[in-house]
C-alpha cells in the first residue's frame, strides 16, 4: 500500500529544525532529513536511537588482541620454539608492539565495515533519493500523515509558511 | 561532528562570509576548470623526479645493494634515513585530523583533508624503502606469517624490522580508511556536480551518499571512533620505528628515550611539511580564505613547541651519555658531533633547534616567506637527524677495526629525489580530482559559527584587518 | 620452493668437459651422488691418470667412498720449504690444502701461500703443450729440436747452462746431474729470489762447507733477530712459527716463553711479534753485530775483535750490549740470526752463534737446510757469460730471471744473443716470453715429484688430480732428451728404489720401501754427505752500504705475494698484508715522521729513484719502521696481472681492480742492487719525489691503533681492549690476577628464563694471542674451505671484502715503541646473538649446539643483524660475485653453499665438518672425539693458536684453554656471551722491567 | 538497506573462504614440490624387477648409502656384475632356445633393446667385445629425487638409526620406472624429524613420554641441512 508524503527544501539550517519542531508538534510524522553538512537537533527530532557502532569497534579490537596475542605465542612456543638470540619463548613484551597494531587494525576495519553495511554504504549504490541541493546547500524535510485523513494543501501551506523554498508531495510505499 | 560551543570572541575560521553555496563553488569549482600552467609546471617536475627514481630503484634491484655507498659496517644510510624521514611527515596528516578533531579544534577543518593525504603518500613513500632495502625484495613477502610448506616455519615477532611491518601497514590502512570515509560527503557533491564518466566513477567511490540524518549521525559516530585509534596508532608507530635502533645494542642508538623523541620529531617534520604545502595550496589554488593566515599562526606554534622538544631530545641524549659512564656511549656523541660526521650534526642542531625558535617574533610569523623557509629549513634538518643518528652511530661502534666511513651514491641520491618525486606526484593529482578542503566539515563550522557567534558575525563583515587578525592570533594561542 | 639460486654450477660442467670425458654437464649434486660411477668415469675417461693409486694410508683404496671426501698426502711447491701437505679430494679432484700434521717440519701448519696452490691448480692461464715463438708445435716435434741441439754440442762442442730456482727434487738433481755429465761444458745455476746466498757463502767460510743451516727455534730461549723475517717470509717460515711457537706455551707446566729481539729497519711479521724490537737502519746491521760479537768475545773472556768500518746510533749499541748479555745468559739456547745478503754481516753471525754455543742446539749444520741453495756468484758468473754470449744453449725452469732479477735489458740481451733458449714454465711468463721453446711444467697437485727439504728427509709429491693441461716436468724432460722415455713416476720410483733406498735401512725391500713414503707423505733417510766448499770460499767482499745515507730503500718479500710466482692467484692478490693491511698494491713505505718530513700521505704516487734506476709507487705510512727506510715489497708488477682488471662486479661507479695493460703493483726487483757479492736488497740510497698524482689504496682497515682519536677520547686519552697483552713477568708472578677481565663475568645478571639449556655440545673456539703471528694462513684455508668469493680492489677501497675470518691488527703506544697485535677476528656464536633477535624472518637462530646459523636461503638481506653485530664480522653479498671462470670453479667446496646476491653470510665454525664429523660417528655410533672436529682455519694454522672444541666437555683441550687465567671474550661486558675465547697475548722482554710493572696493556674499562 | 546486508555477508564470506582455502592447500603444490615425478630414463630399469621381483637388496647397488652422504648413482660397470651374463628376460631365451631346437641350429645369444644399450654405453658390442674406437661413456640417468643445492641431506644418520628406504622414496620395490613419492619439501622434512626422539650414540633413549621440545627430538637446527 502506498502512501502520500511531503518534501520539503530549506534554504537556512534554523528555518529547517523550527520546521521539522513543528511538523513534530504537529503530529505529523519526520520520516527522514537530508542535510549537506550534519544538523545537530534533527537527529532527535528524527528518533534515531543512539549508535552501537563503539561496541561494535569494541569487540573488532579485543578480536585483534586475542588473534595476535594467541597466534604469536602458538606459533613460537608451539609449534616451532626456536632459539633466539638467547631469548625466552615467551617474550611477551617483545609480542606486544604486533598485538596493539593488530588490535588497532581490526577495530578500524570492522568500526568502517560496520558503518558501511548498516548505512549501505557500498560501492555501485544508487542514493535513495536525489533531492536538488541536499548535497550543496539546501535541507530537505520528508514529512508523511500519520492518518489518511488529513488535508494535504494546509500541510503544503503549512511547510511554506514555515519558509520552505520548494514544496511538493510524492507517492511512496509505505512498507 | 560533535556540536561545541566556542567563546563569543571567536572570530570566523573561515574568512569572507561565505555561503554554503559559495562554500561548494569556491572548493569544488577549481576540480571542474583545466589545471593551471603552473600546476603543469610543478606536475612535470615532480613526475621527472619520480622518472629518475624509478630508474635508480631499478637499476639497484637489477644489479645489487652494492650500487649504493654502504659497506660491511655502515649497513644502512640513505635507505632508512628515508624511511623514518617520510613515515614521520606522515605523523602531522593523522595528528591534525585525529588529534585535532579529539581536542575540538574547529581550525583544523581547512587543512585536515590535505594534511590526511599528504600522510597517506608520504607513508607510501616511507614503506618503498623497507622493501627495497632488502638483498632479496622479490621475497619481501616473507616478512608475512603466511602458511608455508617449510615446517611451517613463520617470523620472529622480537624483531623490531617485523613490528615495522605491522605498524605501517595498520598506519596506512587506517589513515587510508579515515581520509575516505571523510571524503564520502564530498564525493557525494562531486557526483551531484559531475557528467558523464567522472559522475560513474563518483557515483561509484561515493557509495550511494545521500546525506541522510540517520547516515550522518552513525557516520559521525564513526569518525569520532576512528579519530580515537589514530591518535594512539599514531605514537605507536613512531614508537616501534624509533625501536628499530632502541633496541639494538649499538651506542647511539640503545637508548630508552627514542621513542617520545621520535614522535615529537615527527609531529613537529610533519606540521612543517603541513605548513610548507598549505603555503603553497593557498597561492596556488586560491584558498587564502580557508587557510588563514590564523592557520598559519597556529601551526608556526605547534612547530615551535615541538622544536623546543626535540632539542630537549637532542640535550638529554648527550646528557645520558655523559652521565652512563658507559665509554662506548661517551664515544659514540663525541664521534657524533666532532667526527666525520660532525657537519651533519651542526646541520641538525641549526636546522632543527635553532631555526623554528625565530617563530616565537609575531613578526617572522607574519612574514610568509620566512615561515615557508623555516619550513624547509626544518625538514632538511629532520632527515639530517635520521641521517646523524643511523650513519654516525654505525660508522664507528665497538672495535676500532671495523671503522669505515661512508659515501652516497648516486643511485642513492636519485631515489631520495625520486621518493620526493613521487610524493608530491600523487599529491598535485590529489588536489587536481578531489577536494582539497572538507566542504561538508566547513559548512558546518561556518554554520555553527554563523547562529551560535554572532559577535564574529561583525567581525567578519568588517572583513580581514590587521587588528582583529591579530586578536584572533592570541584567542588561538589561547586554545592551541 | 625458495631457491637460492646458485651459479650455473659449473663444477660439474668443468669435470665433463676436463675430468670425465663426456659426463652429462649437471648439477653439483648430481656429481655428489653420482659420486663413484663418476669417479669411474673418471679413471676410464683420462687414460694416464694414476688417480686411483695414489692413496695415502689415511684412507686405503678400498675405502673411496662417493661423496665422501678422501685426503691424499702431497708436498706442497708453493715455495721452496716443502712442507707436507693433505689434499681434500673429491670425485676425483682436490677441493682444499691442509697441513699434514705427521709432516715433521710443517707440523701440520700450512701457510697462505700453500693453502693457495689450491687455485692456482685450476688457473685457466696455464699453457697447454709445448710452444715456440710462433704458437703451439708437438711435444715430439720440441723434444727432436733439442735433441738434435744437443747433439750438435756434444759433437763440436758449446755451453750447456740450466738457469734455475733451488731444486730440492733429488730424483730431478740425479737426472740433471746426468746430463751435465753427458755434456762437454755443462753447468747447473741456481738462484733464490728471496737470495740466502749470503749465509751459505758464509758457512762455506767459517764451516768450509757452503751450507744453509736448519735452524731451531725451538730449542732458542732467546733470539737475536737482525732483518730475518722468520716468521713471515724467510727460508721456511712455517717451520719456524711451529717452532717458536713450541718454545712459547703460558699453559705449560711450567710456562715456556722464549724472547724474541728484532733488530729491522721495516716492520716485518717477526718485528710485530718480537718480544723486544729495536728499530735500526740497513747501513747499522753489520755494526751492531760486530758489536754483538764484540761483546760476546769480552763476555766468553776472550779478546774483543776490532769493531767494524760502520757507525751505529750509540742507542742502537747499547740495546746490542744488553741483548748479548741475555744472550750469554742463555748460551746454548741462543740464536742469532741475520737476513742481510751481506758476506761480513753473516759471517760475523756466524762467529755468534760459534760464541753462545748455538751450533748442533739451536742450528744444525749436519743435517743442513737445502731449501735455499741460491749460488749468487754463480748467477752473476753466467750473467756475464750470457753477455758475452758466450752460452749455446740455456734452459731456464723453475724461476723467471727477467722480472726476478735486476737488469733485465742487459739480461733480455744475453737470452737474444743465445742460440736456444728454452723455458719450462707453466705459464708464459716474462722469461718463457723471450725464449725460443716454452715446455710448460705441470702443477704440483696434477703431477709427480719428491723434495729432500733438509738433508736426510724426502717428501713425496703426487698427483691429486688428473692433468688439467698438457705438460710434463723437468725431470721427464730431460730423460726424454737423453733417450730415457719412461714417465714421471716410473722416473721417481726408480729413483726412490734405487738411491734414496740405500739411504736407510728401516724397511727392507724397495718396493714396500717406496708404500710407505707414499701412504705417509715422507721418508726420514741418512743425510748424504755435503761436498765440501768448491774451491778456497772466497772472502767475504766489503758490506755494500755501511754509508749512512738520507733515506735507504729495503726491499722485501710479501707474505702474500712472496716472489712474483703467485701474482696470478687472486686469493693472494687479496689477503690483506698482516703489516699494513693493504692488499692489491705494493707501495712504498715510510715511517710517519719521514711522511711529515716529505709531506706524504698513504696513496700519494712517489717516484723513487736508486741508482739510475726509478720506479712509481703509491706511498704508504707505516707506523714502526725505521725513519731511514723507505721500504718495498717484492713480487709484484707481474705481466699479465690485468688479467684482474675484471675481478670484481661491474657497476655504474665501479673502479677497475688494475686498468688493461696494467699491473697489479710495481715490481721492485730493477730496484735490487748489484755487488759482486751479488744482489744486494737493503742499504741502498734511494730519493723521494712526489709525482703528484694520488690513487686509493685498498687497505681493509681505517683506524690502525687501540687509541681512539684524540679529539674524540676523553683527557687522558681511551684505550679499547679487544686485543690484550700480558708481560710474561707478571703471568708468572700472579696468574690469576694478571688480566684484568672487565668488570662483567659471562652470565653474569641473567634475565631470562632458561629455556635453552642443553644437554648437547657447545661449541666454541679459543684463539691463543699468544700463538698468534698474524700470518694470515687462516684467513685464506677459511676462504678455501667456505666458498668465500674475489670481490677485487675496489670492493675492498670499499670495505666490502667478504672474508668471513679477518685478522684485526692493532698499533698501541707511542709512535716507534708500539706494541702490535694480531687478533683473528670470526664470529663470536653469541649465546645471546644480537643479530638473531633482530632478524625479521629467522634466518639467523641458534642452533641447540650453540651455533648461530644463517640460513642463506632464508635470508631476504636487511643487514639489520650486521648493524647490530658488535663484531662486524657478518659479511654481506652486495652483488652477484663473478663464478664465470668456470675452471676456477672446480676449487669449490661441494659441501658449502655458494651465496647468492643479496644475502648475509659470515663465519658458521665450518659447521659442514661438524656435521660430517657427527654423522660419521652416528654411523659408527660412537661419540665424537675431542678434536675429531677441527675448523679449517685451526687446521691450517702454524702456531696451532685456534683451538675448536666443546664447551660442555671440561677436559677437552678448548675448554681446559677456555678457562685458563689468560681467557677473555671480547666485549665480555655487553652481555652477548661469545662462544669464541680469547687468550691473552704474552710478551716476555727480560730487559724491559718496567714493563712488567703494568700487568695488561690495552687499557681498561668494562 | 536488505540489499546492503547481503552483499556484506557475500564480501566477508568470500574473504572467509579464500584464506580457509588458500590455509588447506598451503603445502601441497607448493612450487619446488616435484612430488609424482617420473621421467623417462635412458634406460628402462624398473626398481619393480630388480628390487621387487628378485629381491636385490638396495645396497648392493646403492652400496654408498650406509656410509655416505649420497646413496650413490651405481657405476655402469657393476651392473655388468650380473649382466655380463643375463643378456635378456628368461622368456626371450626360453623362445630363441625352442626356435633353435625346432630349427636343429645352436641357440643365438638373445640381448634385450634395453641391455644392449647399457653394453653400447660401456663400448661393447653384444657379445661384449670392445667396439673398436667406441669410449666407455657412463649411463645419463636423469635424476629424480634431487633437493634444492642449498639443502645438505645425509643419508648416514638415516640408515644408522634404521629408517627404511621406502620412508622418503616410497615403494620403489613396486616402481616400473622410479618415481618421487613424498613431497620432500622442509616441512615433510621436519614432520619426522619432530616425531622421532633424539638420542646420542652410546646413549640410552630419552624418556619418550617427555614432551618433545625441540632438544629432546631429533635435531630441528637449521645448520643441520642448511650450511
Amino acid at each position: 500500500m502506498t502512501r502520500r508524503i511531503h518534501v520539503a527544501l530549506f534554504a537556512d539550517e534554523a528555518q529547517f529544525l523550527a520546521a521539522a519542531r513543528t511538523c513534530r508538534e504537529r503530529g505529523l510524522a519526520l520520516l527522514d532529513a537530508f542535510t549537506p553538512y550534519p544538523v545537530h537537533g534533527i537527529d532527535v527530532l528524527l528518533d534515531v536511537r543512539p549508535s552501537r557502532l563503539p561496541w561494535v569497534c569494541l569487540a573488532g579490537g579485543a578480536t585483534g588482541l586475542a588473534a595476535a596475542l594467541l597466534f604469536q605465542y602458538w606459533s613460537s612456543i608451539t609449534d616451532w620454539p626456536l632459539n633466539v638470540g638467547g631469548k625466552p619463548f615467551d617474550s611477551l613484551p617483545a609480542f606486544l608492539p604486533v598485538a596493539f597494531e593488530t588490535t588497532v587494525l581490526f577495530a578500524g576495519l570492522v568500526t568502517a565495515a560496520a558503518l558501511w553495511l548498516r548505512s549501505s554504504l557500498l560501492p555501485g549504490r544508487k542514493p535513495r533519493r536525489e533531492l536538488p541541493g541536499t548535497l550543496d546547500d539546501r535541507f530537505a524535510l520528508l514529512v508523511a500523515h500519520k492518518d489518511a485523513a488529513n488535508d494535504f494543501a494546509e500541510t503544503r501551506a503549512l511547510l511554506e509558511s514555515l519558509g520552505a523554498v520548494a514544496c511538493w508531495d510524492e507517492m511512496e510505499d509505505a512498507s | 561532528m560533535a556540536e561545541i560551543h566556542a567563546p563569543a570572541v571567536r572570530p570566523p575560521t573561515i574568512l569572507g562570509d561565505k555561503t554554503l553555496g559559495g562554500i561548494t563553488s569556491d572548493v569544488f569549482a577549481p576540480l571542474d576548470r583545466r589545471p593551471t600552467r603552473l600546476w603543469w609546471w610543478a606536475f612535470l617536475s615532480a613526475a621527472a623526479a619520480l622518472l629518475l627514481g624509478t630508474v635508480c630503484v631499478g637499476y639497484q634491484i637489477m644489479v645489487g645493494i652494492g650500487t649504493w655507498g654502504l659497506n660491511r659496517t655502515v649497513g644502512w644510510a640513505f635507505d632508512i634515513t628515508n624511511f623514518v624521514f617520510w613515515v614521520g611527515i606522515g605523523h602531522a596528516g593523522t595528528l591534525i585530523s585525529a588529534v585535532l578533531l579529539l581536542f575540538r579544534q574547529r581550525w583544523r577543518t581547512s587543512i585536515n583533508r590535505s594534511a590526511e593525504a599528504m600522510t597517506i603518500f608520504a607513508v607510501m613513500c616511507a614503506g618503498l624503502f623497507p622493501v627495497i632495502h632488502m638483498g632479496r625484495p622479490w621475497l619481501a613477502f616473507w616478512v608475512f606469517p603466511y602458511p608455508n610448506a617449510r615446517g611451517p616455519l613463520w617470523v620472529n615477532w622480537r624483531s623490531p624490522l617485523l613490528w615495522d611491518v605491522f605498524a605501517i601497514g595498520t598506519y596506512f590502512t587506517i589513515s587510508l580508511v579515515f581520509w575516505y570515509i571523510g571524503l564520502l560527503p564530498d564525493l557525494g557533491t562531486l557526483r551531484e556536480r559531475a557528467r558523464g564518466l567522472r559522475k560513474k566513477v563518483f557515483g561509484w567511490l561515493s557509495l550511494g551518499w545521500d546525506g541522510s540524518a540517520r547516515t550522518w549521525a552513525r557516520y559521525e559516530v564513526a569518525c569520532v571512533l576512528l579519530a580515537a585509534l589514530a591518535t594512539p596508532l599514531v605514537v605507536s608507530v613512531h614508537s616501534v620505528v624509533s625501536s628499530d635502533f632502541a633496541t639494538a645494542i649499538l651506542p647511539g642508538w640503545h637508548t630508552t628515550v627514542f621513542p617520545p623523541y621520535f614522535v615529537v620529531g615527527a609531529v613537529f617534520s610533519g606540521f612543517a611539511m603541513v605548513l610548507m604545502l598549505m603555503l603553497i595550496a593557498r597561492k596556488v589554488m586560491h584558498l587564502e580564505d580557508y587557510m588563514t593566515m590564523r592557520h598559519v599562526h597556529a601551526m608556526c606554534k605547534v612547530i615551535v613547541f615541538t622544536g623546543s622538544i626535540v632539542g630537549l631530545a637532542y640535550g638529554t641524549e648527550l646528557f645520558m651519555a655523559w652521565y652512563s659512564g658507559n665509554p662506548y656511549e661517551k664515544f659514540a656523541f663525541a664521534n657524533r658531533m666532532r667526527g666525520p660526521f660532525g657537519w651533519a650534526y651542526g646541520v641538525m642542531v641549526f636546522c632543527n633547534v635553532i631555526a623554528p625558535q625565530l617563530l616565537w617574533f609575531r613578526k617572522v610569523r607574519w612574514s610568509l616567506g620566512a615561515v615557508f623557509l623555516i619550513t624547509i629549513l626544518v625538514n632538511v634538518g629532520m632527515w639530517f637527524e635520521r641521517f646523524v643518528i643511523i650513519v654516525s652511530s654505525l660508522h664507528r661502534d665497538f672495535l676500532p677495526s671495523a671503522w669505515t666511513g661512508y659515501v652516497p651514491t648516486w643511485i642513492e641520491l636519485g631515489t631520495l629525489l625520486g621518493s620526493f618525486g613521487l610524493f608530491f606526484t600523487l599529491f598535485l593529482l590529489f588536489c587536481r580530482f578531489l577536494p582539497m578542503i572538507a566542504a561538508s566539515e566547513i559548512k558546518a563550522v561556518v554554520a555553527s559559527e554563523r547562529h551560535h557567534a554572532p559577535v564574529a558575525e561583525g567581525v567578519a563583515a568588517e572583513g580581514v584587518t590587521t587588528e582583529n587578525v591579530a586578536a584572533e592570533c592570541e584567542t588561538v594561542e589561547a586554545a592551541a | 620452493m625458495d631457491e637460492l639460486p646458485i651459479p650455473a654450477d659449473a663444477i660439474s660442467a668443468e669435470l665433463e668437459d676436463l675430468v670425465f670425458a663426456g659426463l652429462p654437464a649437471t648439477r653439483r649434486s648430481f656429481l655428489r651422488a653420482a659420486g663413484f660411477g663418476v669417479g669411474v668415469a673418471a679413471v676410464a675417461g683420462c687414460s694416464r691418470a694414476p688417480v686411483q693409486k695414489a692413496i695415502p694410508h689415511l684412507t686405503p683404496p678400498e675405502s673411496i667412498v662417493p661423496g665422501r671426501a678422501y685426503a691424499i698426502a702431497s708436498t706442497c711447491a708453493g715455495c721452496s720449504a716443502a712442507c707436507g701437505v693433505l689434499a681434500t679430494c673429491r670425485d676425483g679432484r682436490p677441493v682444499k690444502l691442509e697441513g699434514n700434521p705427521e709432516h715433521p717440519l710443517s707440523r701440520g701448519g700450512l701457510c697462505a701461500v700453500g693453502q693457495a696452490e689450491l687455485l692456482s691448480l685450476y688457473d685457466s692461464q696455464r699453457l697447454d703443450g709445448a710452444r715456440d715463438r710462433e704458437g703451439g708445435i708437438g711435444w715430439d716435434q720440441a723434444d727432436q729440436l733439442v735433441v738434435a741441439e744437443l747433439a750438435r754440442i756434444r759433437a763440436d762442442g758449446g755451453r750447456v747452462r740450466l738457469l734455475t730456482g733451488t731444486v730440492h727434487s733429488p730424483s730431478t738433481r740425479a737426472v740433471i746431474g746426468r746430463l751435465l755429465a753427458s755434456l762437454p761444458d755443462a753447468a747447473h745455476v741456481q738462484y733464490d729470489a728471496a737470495s740466502t746466498s749470503a749465509i751459505l757463502d758464509a758457512h762455506a767460510r767459517s764451516h768450509g762447507q757452503r751450507i744453509l743451516p736448519r735452524y731451531f727455534f725451538e730449542q732458542a730461549q732467546v733470539v737475536a733477530s737482525f732483518d730475518a723475517d722468520f716468521l713471515g717470509t724467510w727460508i721456511s717460515p712455517v717451520e719456524h712459527a711451529a717452532g717458536w711457537r713450541q718454545a712459547r706455551d703460558p699453559e705449560a707446566e711450567p710456562p715456556r716463553m722464549s724472547t724474541v729481539v728484532q733488530f729491522e729497519g721495516r716492520l716485518s711479521l717477526t718485528g710485530t711479534r718480537a718480544d723486544r724490537r729495536v728499530r735500526i737502519a740497513p747501513w747499522e746491521t753489520e755494526p751492531a753485530l760486530a758489536r754483538l760479537v764484540e761483546r760476546l768475545g769480552v763476555l766468553a773472556g776472550g779478546r774483543a775483535p776490532s769493531a767494524s768500518a760502520g757507525r751505529a746510533e750509540t742507542a742502537t749499541l747499547e740495546e746490542v750490549d744488553a741483548v748479548a748479555g741475555l744472550l750469554w745468559q742463555h748460551r746454548g739456547a741462543a740464536l742469532v740470526v741475520a737476513g742481510a745478503a751481506d758476506g761480513v754481516a753473516q759471517d760475523l753471525v756466524n762467529r755468534a752463534n760459534v760464541l753462545l754455543g748455538a751450533y748442533g742446539r739451536t742450528l744444525d749444520v749436519e743435517r743442513p737446510s737445502l731449501q735455499k741453495r741460491g749460488d749468487e756468484r754463480a748467477l752473476e758468473q753466467l750473467r756475464q757469460e750470457l753477455a758475452a754470449g758466450a752460452v749455446d744453449l740455456l734452459l731456464v725452469a723453475g724461476c723467471n730471471p727477467v722480472y726476478e732479477l735486476p737488469d733485465s735489458e742487459d739480461l733480455l740481451a744475453g737470452l737474444s744473443a743465445t742460440a736456444m733458449v728454452i723455458a719450462c714454465s707453466p705459464s708464459l711468463d716474462e722469461t718463457a716470453a723471450a725464449a725460443h721453446l716454452v715446455l710448460p711444467e705441470p702443477h704440483s697437485l696434477e703431477s709427480w715429484g719428491d723434495a729432500e727439504p733438509v738433508a736426510g728427509f724426502c717428501t713425496l709429491q703426487q698427483p691429486t688430480a688428473p692433468p688439467l693441461r698438457s705438460a710434463r716436468t723437468l725431470r721427464a724432460t730431460l730423460a726424454r732428451w737423453m733417450g730415457d722415455a719412461r714417465g714421471d713416476r716410473e722416473l721417481l720410483q726408480a729413483h726412490w728404489e734405487s738411491e734414496l733406498f740405500a739411504r736407510q735401512d728401516a724397511i727392507g725391500s724397495p718396493a714396500a720401501f717406496f708404500a710407505a713414503a707414499l701412504s705417509r707423505g715422507f721418508a726420514e733417510l741418512a743425510p748424504q754427505p755435503v761436498p765440501g766448499a768448491e774451491a778456497a770460499a772466497p772472502a767475504p767482499a766489503g758490506s755494500a752500504f755501511v754509508a749512512p745515507a738520507d733515506l735507504v730503500l729495503v726491499l722485501h718479500p710479501q707474505i702474500a705475494i712472496p716472489d712474483g710466482r703467485h701474482a696470478h692467484n687472486p686469493w693472494l692478490q687479496e689477503l690483506p698484508d698482516p703489516v699494513s693491511k693493504v692488499a692489491w698494491d705494493n707501495c712504498a713505505s715510510v715511517s710517519p715522521a719521514t711522511a711529515r718530513e716529505l709531506g706524504l700521505r698513504a696513496g700519494d704516487v712517489v717516484r723513487l729513484n736508486a741508482g739510475e734506476r726509478a720506479i712509481e709507487l703509491p706511498a704508504w705510512v707505516q707506523t714502526g719502521q725505521h725513519d731511514r727506510v723507505v721500504a718495498v715489497a717484492l713480487g709484484y708488477g707481474r705481466a699479465g696481472t690485468d688479467r684482474f682488471a675484471d675481478v670484481g662486479p661491474e657497476w655504474l661507479q665501479a673502479r677497475a681492480t688494475v686498468e688493461s695493460g696494467g699491473t697489479i703493483g710495481e715490481n721492485a726487483a730493477p730496484l735490487v742492487a748489484r755487488t759482486a757479492a751479488g744482489r744486494v736488497f737493503a742499504g741502498a740510497a734511494v730519493t723521494v719525489e712526489k709525482t703528484g698524482r694520488r690513487v686509493e689504496l685498498a687497505c681493509s682497515q681505517d683506524h690502525h691503533t687501540l687509541e681512539v682519536p684524540a679529539h674524540l677520547a676523553p683527557k687522558g686519552g681511551e684505550v679499547r681492549d679487544p686485543a690484550r697483552e700480558l708481560a710474561f713477568a707478571a703471568w708468572q708472578a700472579d696468574p690469576e690476577h694478571a688480566l684484568h677481565r672487565g668488570h662483567h663475568a659471562p652470565g653474569e645478571g641473567e634475565l631470562w628464563a632458561a629455556d635453552h639449556e642443553n644437554d648437547g655440545p657447545r661449541w666454541g673456539l679459543a684463539v691463543d694471542l699468544a700463538a698468534c703471528t698474524g700470518c694470515s694462513a687462516c684467513v685464506i684455508a677459511c676462504q678455501a674451505e667456505n666458498n668465500v668469493p674475489v670481490v677485487g680492489k675496489d670492493e675492498v677501497r670499499r670495505h666490502r671484502e667478504m672474508h668471513w675470518l679477518r685478522i684485526d691488527r692493532y698499533f698501541e703506544g707511542a709512535e716507534g715503541e708500539e706494541r702490535v697485535h694480531h687478533q683473528p677476528m670470526m664470529c663470536q656464536h653469541c649465546d645471546h646473538a644480537p643479530c638473531e633477535t633482530v632478524c625479521p624472518v629467522l634466518a639467523t637462530v641458534h642452533s641447540a649446539s650453540g651455533l648461530n646459523q644463517q640460513v642463506y636461503n632464508r635470508c631476504v638481506g636487511t643487514r639489520y643483524c650486521a648493524n647490530n653485530c658488535p663484531y662486524k664480522v657478518r659479511r654481506f653479498n652486495w652483488f652477484d660475485y663473478a663464478h664465470d671462470d668456470a675452471l676456477e670453479n672446480l676449487a669449490l667446496n661441494p659441501d658449502v653453499t655458494v651465496r647468492s646476491r643479496g644475502v648475509m653470510e659470515k663465519c658458521s665454525m665450518c659447521v659442514q665438518r661438524i656435521q660430517e664429523a657427527r654423522s660419521e660417528a652416528r654411523r659408527r655410533g660412537e661419540k665424537v672425539e675431542d678434536g675429531a672436529i677441527r675448523t679449517a682455519c685451526q687446521q691450517s694454522c702454524p702456531t696451532q693458536a685456534i683451538v675448536f672444541g666443546d664447551h660442555a666437555d671440561p677436559a677437552g683441550r678448548m675448554a681446559r684453554l677456555a678457562a685458563s687465567h689468560r681467557a677473555y671474550g671480547v666485549l665480555d661486558e655487553l652481555g652477548v656471551a661469545p662462544s669464541v675465547r680469547y687468550l691473552a697475548g704474552m710478551n716476555n722482554d727480560p730487559l724491559a722491567p718496567a714493563r712488567a710493572g703494568h700487568a695488561e696493556t690495552g687499557g681498561g674499562h668494562g | 538497506m536488505a540489499e546492503g546486508r547481503t552483499t556484506g555477508a557475500f564480501v566477508l564470506v568470500t574473504l572467509a573462504f579464500g584464506s580457509i582455502t588458500l590455509v588447506a592447500t598451503a603445502d601441497i603444490r607448493l612450487p619446488g614440490n616435484h612430488r609424482g615425478y617420473a621421467p623417462e630414463q635412458p634406460i628402462a630399469f624398473s626398481h619393480r624387477q630388480h628390487a621387487g621381483e628378485l629381491k636385490i637388496d638396495c645396497q648392493y647397488c646403492h652400496y654408498a648409502a650406509s656410509k655416505s652422504p649420497n646413496a650413490g648413482i651405481p657405476p655402469t660397470g657393476l651392473c655388468m656384475n650380473c649382466h655380463a651374463h643375463v643378456s635378456a628376460g628368461f622368456d626371450a631365451v626360453l623362445e630363441e632356445r625352442e626356435a633353435a631346437e625346432a630349427e636343429g641350429r645352436d641357440p643365438r645369444r638373445i640381448v634385450s633393446p634395453e641391455i644392449a644399450k647399457l653394453y653400447a654405453a660401456l663400448g661393447l658390442d653384444d657379445d661384449l667385445d670392445p667396439v673398436p674406437g667406441a669410449e666407455p661413456r657412463p649411463v645419463e640417468w636423469i635424476r629424480v629425487h634431487d633437493l634444492a643445492d642449498f639443502v645438505y641431506f645425509d643419508h648416514r644418520p638415516h640408515m644408522a638409526t634404521g629408517v627404511a628406504c621406502q620412508t622418503c622414496h616410497g615403494p620403489v620395490q613396486g616402481m616400473e620406472r622410479i618415481r618421487q613419492e613424498t613431497a620432500l619439501s622442509m616441512g615433510w622434512c621436519l614432520d619426522c624429524h619432530r616425531k622421532s626422539p633424539a638420542f646420542r650414540p652410546g646413549e640410552p633413549l630419552p624418556d619418550l613420554t617427555a614432551p618433545l621440545r625441540y632438544r629432546h627430538h631429533v635435531s630441528t637446527d637449521c645448520a643441520t641441512c642448511h650450511f
